[in-house]
């Protein structure tokens, strides 16, 4: 029975991921999106939008307080893709690939069956990658869909059926002075975190729609979060670290190798350079 | 009537983003198994990911996607070698139970 | 006079000391491959090569120089230079003076008849190569002592000597006891040595802001030197003078050498070496020593009456005490020790009454009389060994020895009637001698008494001796025998009587090189001879400062009487005519005014010894001599009564009855041995014991030491629970850490401004001070005159005074882009204030 | 620049470590092999350091046979080395016991002899590193390369509680050193203050004068050091037990050469570096070294271990020493180095014997033997006479330099008529002290005869000690240049001196000018705060003027300068 649910849940979570990362585009083709509540794992009736006219830039919106002009940049400056939205759906549309981030993550932590665990961590990174689209980072969200989603995922899972073994004990028996003192501890990190982030105010520029991107020293001018802006950036200015991280992968791959190799057990000669006399 | 709910604001991704690394911390923290561990790992990695583009979105710096995929890239290969490391471990000792390595104590 | 005399390019004396030091080197070394014949022979030419030399020297150019110039009369060989150290310069110098030549005679000749002897004595020994090598080796070290020219050169001589003693009475080292004696005297001498030491450095440090003391500590800087002399009187501690402390820590190091109390525990048990060794070391030589130094300083013991009073009353309580302590012995060797003891005694009052001749002459004849003494006793006990005797040494087992031991008893009998003071034996005379300079000794400072009381201990001191010497006679050779060994024994080989004869002799007639001065009677010089010989080297004037109308710079010497008397014509004086050189002879004690009606009489500003010798009339001095003699005899009556025929029941009734503690006391040398076992020897163990076992073992170690390690260890335990190799519980940490971090920076002071008015100048400036957790500083603006208008802005600003009232100032949180305001009141603005005009 | 004969110390440097790698490259059971090859070099090394005093002009004094070369730039550390008249004779004690040692105990060594060379080798090496270093960094290293080999020594060729002694010694070694360490930082960024750029040469560390505090504290983070290695008297408990537990070879080194680090350290580092200091800590260390002096004499009379016993003596010996240097004058100086030369012949010696009869009886136990003279006269005689030497008998080597530390103390006061100020005394009541201290003269004779007696006098037990046999041909050839060297001390101590002499004088001269003058002209760095009425305020240390009440410290240093520069 578990099984199956954790079927039913793995697939709701794909599904959810995938629409989540082609939302701004499907939603001009009115998809209707079910949203879900990929922790608990039930599916849940769906915040239907009908007729959703088109997303435009529905985030940005400033701390409150200065409302009054951030509607007039609005009006002024529309999104590249023409499409008027009050941005309630986009709106709950985050709210649901949040759910399903944070689902899937606390699906990690918190599962004792390991596939249970990558399962999650799947439906995680889907949300992830569609909380990417809604930030315009629409090749990173790709990626992010194909490394993680995809070959990281699986290499776990390989991982995975090559041990298989459910951990009999799965929370380390850390005192109880340690839990206590390290729970406190880390909730007061991510309230400190939290607050310091809301904090940030972004500046004025931030509140119109992402600029489209100028190549330097041309007039050329790419999409913004597009493959030729990512490009232009990663092979102009961000060249070197592309390298050294070429260069990273390769000695990971290398290594890998080395480490999973099985060890020969060849017993080396004890050396006893003087044993004769 | 601007609410949390619906006024969707760079806070909410970063706070999303915060809440995501928590919970990969608490994942490294409580868990033993290595393989939760390193998938903890790769949450927090990812939480970071996303602060970081949403601050690129926010200064209109697109330099922060090419830092985004240097992160995944490295989380890639670490979790590779991570992972190795794991298969090697559990060939040695038939577990992979962080709190049993403990063959460098003493 | 510095006569030169080389041979094969080391000086004379160096040979004197370097011959024997051969021998014993060759003896010690390739011994074990030599014959006896051969070592004998080596160690015995060694020996009579330096007597020979010695003797060519002292009666060569020595005589030849004194008969020119008393004065000059020094031969002085320095060597090399031994240690030299800032202004510190020790010449390794031999010196002979009139002093050291009188030594080195007794020394040599004593030393080569010892050896002879001990051909005989030791020759069924089978460590024969060992003891000739230890002879010799004593004689080098005694040659050195004697004819050092400085304080430290003669410290070598000083320590050989111990060193050598300590070996030769643990000779037979298989006896615990006896190697326990030769401790116990290295030991005790050590503890003299460590006075004598102090001594010397008290001198140097006296002298060492000088740097006239080119040859640091020699004797003749010393005592030559007039400002080195006027330090002397320089009082150091207690009001005392430096002289005083001095002499008496060097007198402590001749007490320790010298066996005088309290140090003279050691001389007793020093009989448990061969006998040879006690007579050459422990009665003719080396415990002469610390007579010989007090009278080689005689000029520092001359400027302290103080420390003469200790070692005259040291020297009177030792001969009192050590003749008590004879009386009871039953042991031939230990009544001679403590005869020695007392005689030394003897010559420590001798030189702390001034009277330096005395001394020196008594120590001749005692190491005549007291060398045949021992080497007699030594023959007796031989024959008695011989004989089958168990305890050789043991004189009630003696008696009638007179038969068996014909040369031996007559010699023994000559040096009894030498020590006791017979006329005309050796003693007589130097012991008369010290008597009469005790009788009429009067150093400034010592009321008139003293000198009296001195005589009359030791007059009594003489009867005892008398007494106890002829008891041993009595008891050895007198009477009957009681043992069988006694009825058997046989005179000894001619190798030990010969020595015994010779000694005999000089017993005999050593005394007439120093006949008594008598106005009337005027015999050939040669019978003043050891006075006047020594008269260059010994102190003849006590070296107080001059008196205080008398003050003339320069310190205490001889003036002009006819100048003196203009400035203190009461000063006393001792008259001398002008003709004749200071303290020849002088005309007695008298004032300045009356001397200087002689023309061109010197005078020196205080009676020297001459003075108060002179004083003493013809009469008294054969007064004195009279009772001396008759003492002497007294004591030997009195022996011949109890002990005339050994042991008589009238002693034993005596021991019995009322004498019976005193007898007790006398048998157990009033029990000095036991006190010092008491107060000093088990303390000194215990403290040891206790310190090692207390301080050492349990509060460094244990506590201290070992308490850190077991502190670090318990930290080290607390550590191990968190260090407990468990990934997350150091995640844990981090995560705690962190968040203190992050709570600690929480408390952030508030962003404010510092502002410094510029004194000199009108101009006001101000700085901005972003609180914590801003790294960079965001925009800062200033409104200077609370006008709500910014008048400036940058985070450091410097505005002229007039237009600076209370300030505020906005800056800007660069990441949260809140806006903080700070105000302070820099200058008051009342409104008729001048720059608030402006 | 490289002084003349420069090649002279690298090359006694070198000798000892190229050896080192040698023996550790032949096979493991070649004993014999390992055996000649360190005597080969020890000796090699000893022929070496000939050439120092061949090369060394005692007129000059000073350093010599300086060899410079460039080391750590980044540091500024330098690899330079040379001797002065302090440290040449040091450095021939330590080569000229080596060879001996080896010689003497190689036989007694059975597990391991290849490591056991080696780390004598090493041990070498470190030592007269240490002894001819001129730069601070370099002395450090050295020092503490010495520290490595002595704990294997004691550690692995020990005996039954080795490992303790041997983590004791280490550790209480380190604490010292540590401390040191922080001492040599903080002079080495303080010199950039006065010479410009930081300087770890300590002939350029030596012309500046840091203020007085920071002396007082320097000097006691050194002295703690040095005073551990002398041992002084509470910090000595390390060495009873090193030596008890060491193989004769590491009792011999660590008597003969390694404690006279501690002195030398005062005498090269700790006294010039911080005079002030010196001046302050002089009466503690002082009246210590006095009580060390009685105390180890006192508890080597209750030991019945021969080792522990000459351990105390030790202590006591090296008492005369601490002392005598802070009597801060010719005699006390070059006493106390002499007394360091004889105490490491005697010593060593004492040691060797210990040995000889170690290896025959297998026990240190005083009352295991008695009457052995009548057995083994040859080595009674030559024992005598090394226990003689360290006993002080005059005409042998121990008695000079007692005699001479005991004469500095005693007479480091002014005399009756010193001429005001001439004397400078750092000790207080160098009279009492100096009497105090003799007296060891006596204690020294109580316990060394104590053991001489129970050893070789009393009745010979045939069936424990019958059957030793005298000394064999090597052992002799160990022990004849010993008291031969002993000797020649004792009765020419001249040649010595007249090499020293120019450095004490110099070593002396500097400390007092230093001390009374605090570090006036002859020093260019004169920040000396007057303390106490010590030290005359120099012009550098003009009173800062006063800042502004309310003045942030941000804001007071430009005013106060400016205020400087309007003043007139």
């Amino acid at each position: 029975m578990m099984t199956r649910l954790l079927i039913l849940i793995t697939s709701a979570a794909v599904a959810l991921g995938a629409a989540g990362a082609l939302a701004p585009r499907l939603a001009a083709a009115q998809v209707q999106l079910q949203p879900a509540q990929p922790a608990a794992g039930q599916p849940q009736p769906a915040q239907v939008q009908p007729a959703q006219p088109g997303l435009q830039n529905p985030t940005l919106q400033p701390a409150p307080g200065e409302r009054a002009p951030r509607v007039t940049v609005l009006k002024r400056a529309p999104h590249s893709d023409r499409i008027e939205s009050n941005g309630k759906g986009m709106a709950l549309l985050f709210w649901a690939f949040a759910l399903v981030t944070i689902g899937g993550a606390l699906f990690v932590v918190t599962r004792r069956n390991l596939i249970a665990a990558v399962m999650g961590m799947v439906g995680s990174f889907m949300g992830i990658a569609a909380v990417y689209m809604m930030l315009y980072a629409s090749f990173l969200s790709v990626i992010q869909m194909l490394v993680y989603a995809g070959a990281i995922m699986v290499l776990f899972v390989f991982v995975i059926m090559i041990l298989n073994r459910p951990e009999d004990e799965p929370v380390a028996p850390s005192g109880r002075a340690g839990q206590i003192l390290g729970g406190a501890a880390m909730l007061y990190l991510v309230g400190r975190l939290v607050m310091t982030l809301i904090n940030v105010q972004a500046p004025e520029s931030a509140l119109a729609p992402p600029a489209p991107v100028t190549v330097p020293g041309t007039a050329i001018q790419h999409e913004w979060g597009s493959v030729k802006a990512v490009g232009t950036d990663l092979f102009g200015p961000g060249l070197f670290p592309f390298e050294a991280i070429s260069i990273l992968l390769l000695v990971a791959v290398v290594g890998a190798i080395a480490i999973a190799r099985p060890l020969h057990e060849d017993p080396e000669p004890e050396g006893d350079a003087g044993a004769a006399p | 009537m601007s609410n949390i709910l619906f006024d969707v604001g760079y806070e909410h991704f970063l706070v999303l983003a915060a809440v995501l690394f928590l919970i990969g911390v608490g994942g490294v923290l409580v868990r033993r198994n290595a393989l939760i561990i390193l998938m903890s790992v790769e949450l927090m990695l990812n939480a970071a990911n996303m602060t970081v583009l949403t601050f690129a979105r926010m200064w209109g710096d697109i330099s922060g996607h090419t830092f985004a995929l240097m992160v995944i890239a490295v989380a890639a290969a670490e979790a590779s070698v991570g992972l190795a490391i794991v298969v090697a471990v559990f060939r040695g000792r038939r577990n992979v139970d962080v709190d049993r390595l403990t063959t460098l104590r003493h | 006079m510095d006569i030169s005399i080389k041979f094969w390019g080391l000086p004379l004396l160096a040979w004197i000391v370097l011959l024997p030091t051969i021998g014993a080197t060759a003896n010690l070394v390739f011994g074990r491959w030599l014959s006896r014949g051969a070592v004998y022979t080596i160690a015995i030419a060694a020996v009579a090569a330096a007597a020979g030399i010695a003797a060519y020297l002292v009666f060569g150019p020595l005589l030849t120089a004194f008969k020119q110039a008393p004065a000059t009369a020094v031969i002085d060989q320095p060597v090399y230079t031994w240690i030299e150290v800032g202004k510190l310069k020790l010449d390794l110098v031999f010196r002979l003076d009139t002093l050291s030549a009188v030594m080195i005679l007794i020394v040599t000749f004593v030393g080569l008849l010892i050896h002879i002897y001990s051909t005989g004595y030791m020759a069924s020994d089978p460590r024969y190569a060992a003891f000739f090598g230890y002879l010799n080796l004593f004689m080098a070290a005694m040659l050195v002592l004697v004819l050092a020219g400085n304080m430290p050169v003669m410290f070598i001589g000083w320590e050989g000597v111990g060193l050598c003693s300590f070996l030769l009475i643990g000779f037979w080292y298989e006896n615990e006891s006896y190697a326990t004696a030769g401790r116990k005297a290295f030991v005790v001498n050590r503890i003299g040595d460590f006075s004598f030491l102090l001594g010397m450095f008290l001198l140097f440090w006296a002298t060492k802001d000088y740097t006239a003391g080119s040859n640091a500590l020699d004797f003749r800087e010393l005592a030559g030197n007039s400002q080195i002399q006027s330090t002397y009187v320089t009082s150091l501690w207690g009001g005392e003078r430096l002289a005083a402390w001095a002499g008496i820590f060097l007198f402590i190091g001749a007490c320790g050498k010298s066996a005088q109390i309290p140090l003279f525990v050691w001389l007793p048990d020093a009989m448990a070496g061969p006998t040879p060794v006690s007579a050459l070391i422990h009665a003719a030589t080396m415990v002469t020593a610390g007579v010989y130094m007090v009278v080689r300083l005689s000029f520092l013991y001359a400027s302290s009456t103080t420390a003469l009073a200790v070692v005259a009353a040291i020297g009177l309580v030792t001969s009192l005490a050590a003749a008590f302590m004879a009386f009871a012995q039953t042991d031939l060797k230990k009544v001679l020790a403590y005869s020695t003891v007392s005689q030394l005694g003897f010559m420590f009052v001798a030189a702390g009454t001034g009277n330096w001749v005395a001394a020196i002459f008594h120590l001749g004849t005692h190491a005549f009389f007291k060398a045949c003494l021992f080497l007699g006793a030594g023959s007796v006990m031989h024959a008695m060994e011989h004989a089958g005797s168990h305890a050789p040494g043991d004189i009630m087992q003696m008696g009638g020895l007179r038969k068996r031991l014909p040369i031996t008893r007559a010699t023994f009998m000559v040096s009894c009637l030498a020590i006791a003071g017979i006329f005309p034996f050796a003693g007589f005379f130097s012991k008369d001698e010290i008597l009469g300079g005790a009788w009429s000794v009067e150093p400034p400072g010592w009321p008139w008494w003293t000198g009296k009381v001195f005589w009359a201990g030791l007059l009594i001191a003489a009867l005892g001796t008398a007494f106890y010497m002829w008891r041993l006679y009595f008891l050895v050779f007198g009477g009957e025998a009681r043992s069988k060994p006694a009825g058997e024994a046989h005179e000894s080989p001619p190798a030990m009587t010969g020595p015994l004869i010779v000694l005999a002799f000089l017993a005999t007639i050593a005394g007439f090189i120093g006949l008594p001065h008598l106005k009337g009677v005027h015999p050939p010089a040669i019978t003043h001879g050891l006075a006047t010989w020594l008269e260059p080297v010994v102190s003849n004037e006590w070296n107080d400062p001059p008196p205080k109308e008398a003050k003339i710079a320069g310190g205490p010497e001889s003036r002009l009487a006819s100048d003196l008397a203009k400035k203190a014509p009461d000063a006393p004086c001792c008259c001398v005519p002008g003709d004749q050189a200071p303290g020849a002879s002088a005309e007695g004690a008298t004032t300045a005014k009356q001397c200087a009606q002689k023309p061109g009489a010197m005078c020196a500003l205080s009676p020297t010894k001459h003075c108060v010798l002179e004083e003493t009339s013809d009469g008294t001095t054969y007064l004195l001599m009279l009772i001396a003699f008759s003492i002497g005899g007294l004591g030997i009556l009195l022996a011949w009564l109890f002990y005339a025929r050994g042991p008589s029941k009238t002693v034993d009734r005596l021991v019995a009855g009322p004498l019976g503690p005193v007898y007790e006391a006398s048998k157990h040398k009033l029990w000095f041995d036991e006190v010092y076992d008491q107060i000093i020897v088990r303390p000194f163990k215990i403290a040891a014991r206790g310190l090692f076992e207390i301080v050492d073992r349990f509060v460094i170690d244990t506590v201290a030491v070992n308490g850190t390690a077991f502190v670090i260890g318990l930290f080290g335990r607390i550590a191990r629970w968190v260090q407990n190799g468990q990934v997350q519980r150091y995640l844990v940490g981090i995560v705690i850490g962190a968040a203190l971090v992050f709570l600690v920076a929480q408390w952030e002071h508030k962003a404010t401004f510092e502002y410094e008015i510029d004194p000199s100048g009108n101009t006001v400036r101000l700085v901005a001070d972003p609180g914590g957790g801003l790294s960079t500083l965001g925009k800062v603006e200033w409104d200077l005159d609370s006008d709500g208008r910014i008048d400036a802005v940058g985070p450091e600003i410097t505005a002229r005074r007039g237009d600076v009232g209370t300030v505020t100032m906005w800056i800007e949180d660069p990441i949260s882009r809140k806006r903080i305001s700070v105000t302070r009141v820099v200058i008051e603005k009342t409104p008729d204030s001048p720059e608030g005009s402006k | 620049m490289q002084g003349q004969g420069a090649f002279v110390l690298p090359l006694i440097l070198a000798l000892p470590l190229l050896g080192a790698i040698l023996v550790m490259c032949t096979p493991r059971t070649e004993s014999t092999l390992h055996r000649g090859i360190g005597l080969t070099f020890t000796t090699a090394t000893f022929l070496a350091s000939l050439f120092v005093l061949r090369y060394y002009n005692p007129q000059l004094g000073g350093m010599q046979l300086v060899f410079d070369v460039e080391w750590i730039p980044g540091l500024g550390a330098h690899f330079k080395t040379g001797v002065d008249g302090i440290s040449i004779f040091l450095v021939l004690l330590t080569t000229f016991l080596m060879p001996l040692t080896l010689l003497g105990t190689g036989r007694a060594i059975e597990k391991h002899v290849r490591e056991f060379i080696a780390a004598m080798l090493v041990l070498e090496a470190g030592m007269l590193g240490a002894f001819i270093a001129l730069d601070i960094f370099l002395f450090y290293v050295c020092w503490e390369v010495m520290l490595i080999p002595m704990y294997l020594l004691i550690g692995i060729w020990g005996g039954q509680r080795r490992l303790y002694a041997s983590i004791k010694f280490v550790i209480y070694t380190m604490v010292g050193s540590l401390l040191m360490l922080v001492a040599i930082f903080y002079v080495y960024v303080q010199s950039a203050d006065v010479l410009g750029t930081s300087t770890t040469d300590i002939i350029e560390l030596q012309r500046v004068a840091l203020p007085y505090n920071a002396q007082v504290w320097c000097f006691a983070a050194f002295a703690l050091a040095f005073a551990i290695k002398v041992p002084l008297f509470p910090l000595h408990t390390w060495l009873p037990d090193a030596h008890v537990e060491a193989p004769t070879a590491g009792s011999v080194i660590l008597a003969g050469v390694l404690l006279k680090f501690g002195i030398f350290g005062f005498l090269r580092y700790a006294m010039p570096l911080f005079p002030h200091g010196a001046e302050v800590w002089a009466p503690t260390i002082a009246v210590l070294s006095v009580i060390g002096i009685i105390y180890g004499a006192l508890v080597a009379f209750a030991q019945d271990d021969v080792k522990k016993l000459v351990a105390y003596s030790s202590v006591s010996h090296l008492g005369f020493c601490a002392l005598g240097i802070f009597a801060l004058n010719e005699y006390g100086v070059s006493g106390s180095i002499y007394a360091m030369l004889s105490h490491g012949l005697t010593t060593g010696g004492l040691f060797l014997g210990i040995g000889v009869l170690y290896e025959r009886r297998h026990t240190r136990r005083l009352a295991e033997y008695g009457g052995v003279w009548k057995v083994m006269p040859v080595f009674a005689g030559l024992f005598l006479i090394i226990v003689m030497g360290s006993a002080g008998l005059p005409a042998l080597s121990g008695f000079v330099g007692e005699f001479l530390t005991l004469l500095g103390t005693f007479t480091a006061g002014p005399g009756p008529k010193d001429v005001a100020g001439q004397t400078v005394t750092i000790i207080p009541h160098p009279m009492l002290l100096g009497a105090l201290a003799t007296t060891g003269v006596i204690l020294g004779a109580v316990y060394l005869l104590y053991m001489f007696q129970k050893v070789f006098f009393g009745k010979l037990d045939p069936g424990r000690n019958g059957h030793l046999r005298d000394l064999s041909g090597r052992e002799l050839g160990v022990f004849v240049p010993l008291v031969i060297g002993i000797f020649a001390m004792g009765l020419f101590p001249r040649p010595f001196q007249r090499v020293m002499e120019p450095s004490v004088a110099a070593f002396v001269g500097d400390m007092k000018s230093r001390i009374r003058e605090c570090d006036g002209p002859a020093h260019r760095y004169g920040q000396m705060l007057p303390v106490d009425g010590k030290c005359a305020p120099l012009a550098q240390a003009a009173a800062k003027p006063p800042g502004v009440a309310q003045a942030a410290p941000a804001a007071q240093v430009p005013q106060a300068a400016q205020a400087q520069g309007g003043a007139p």
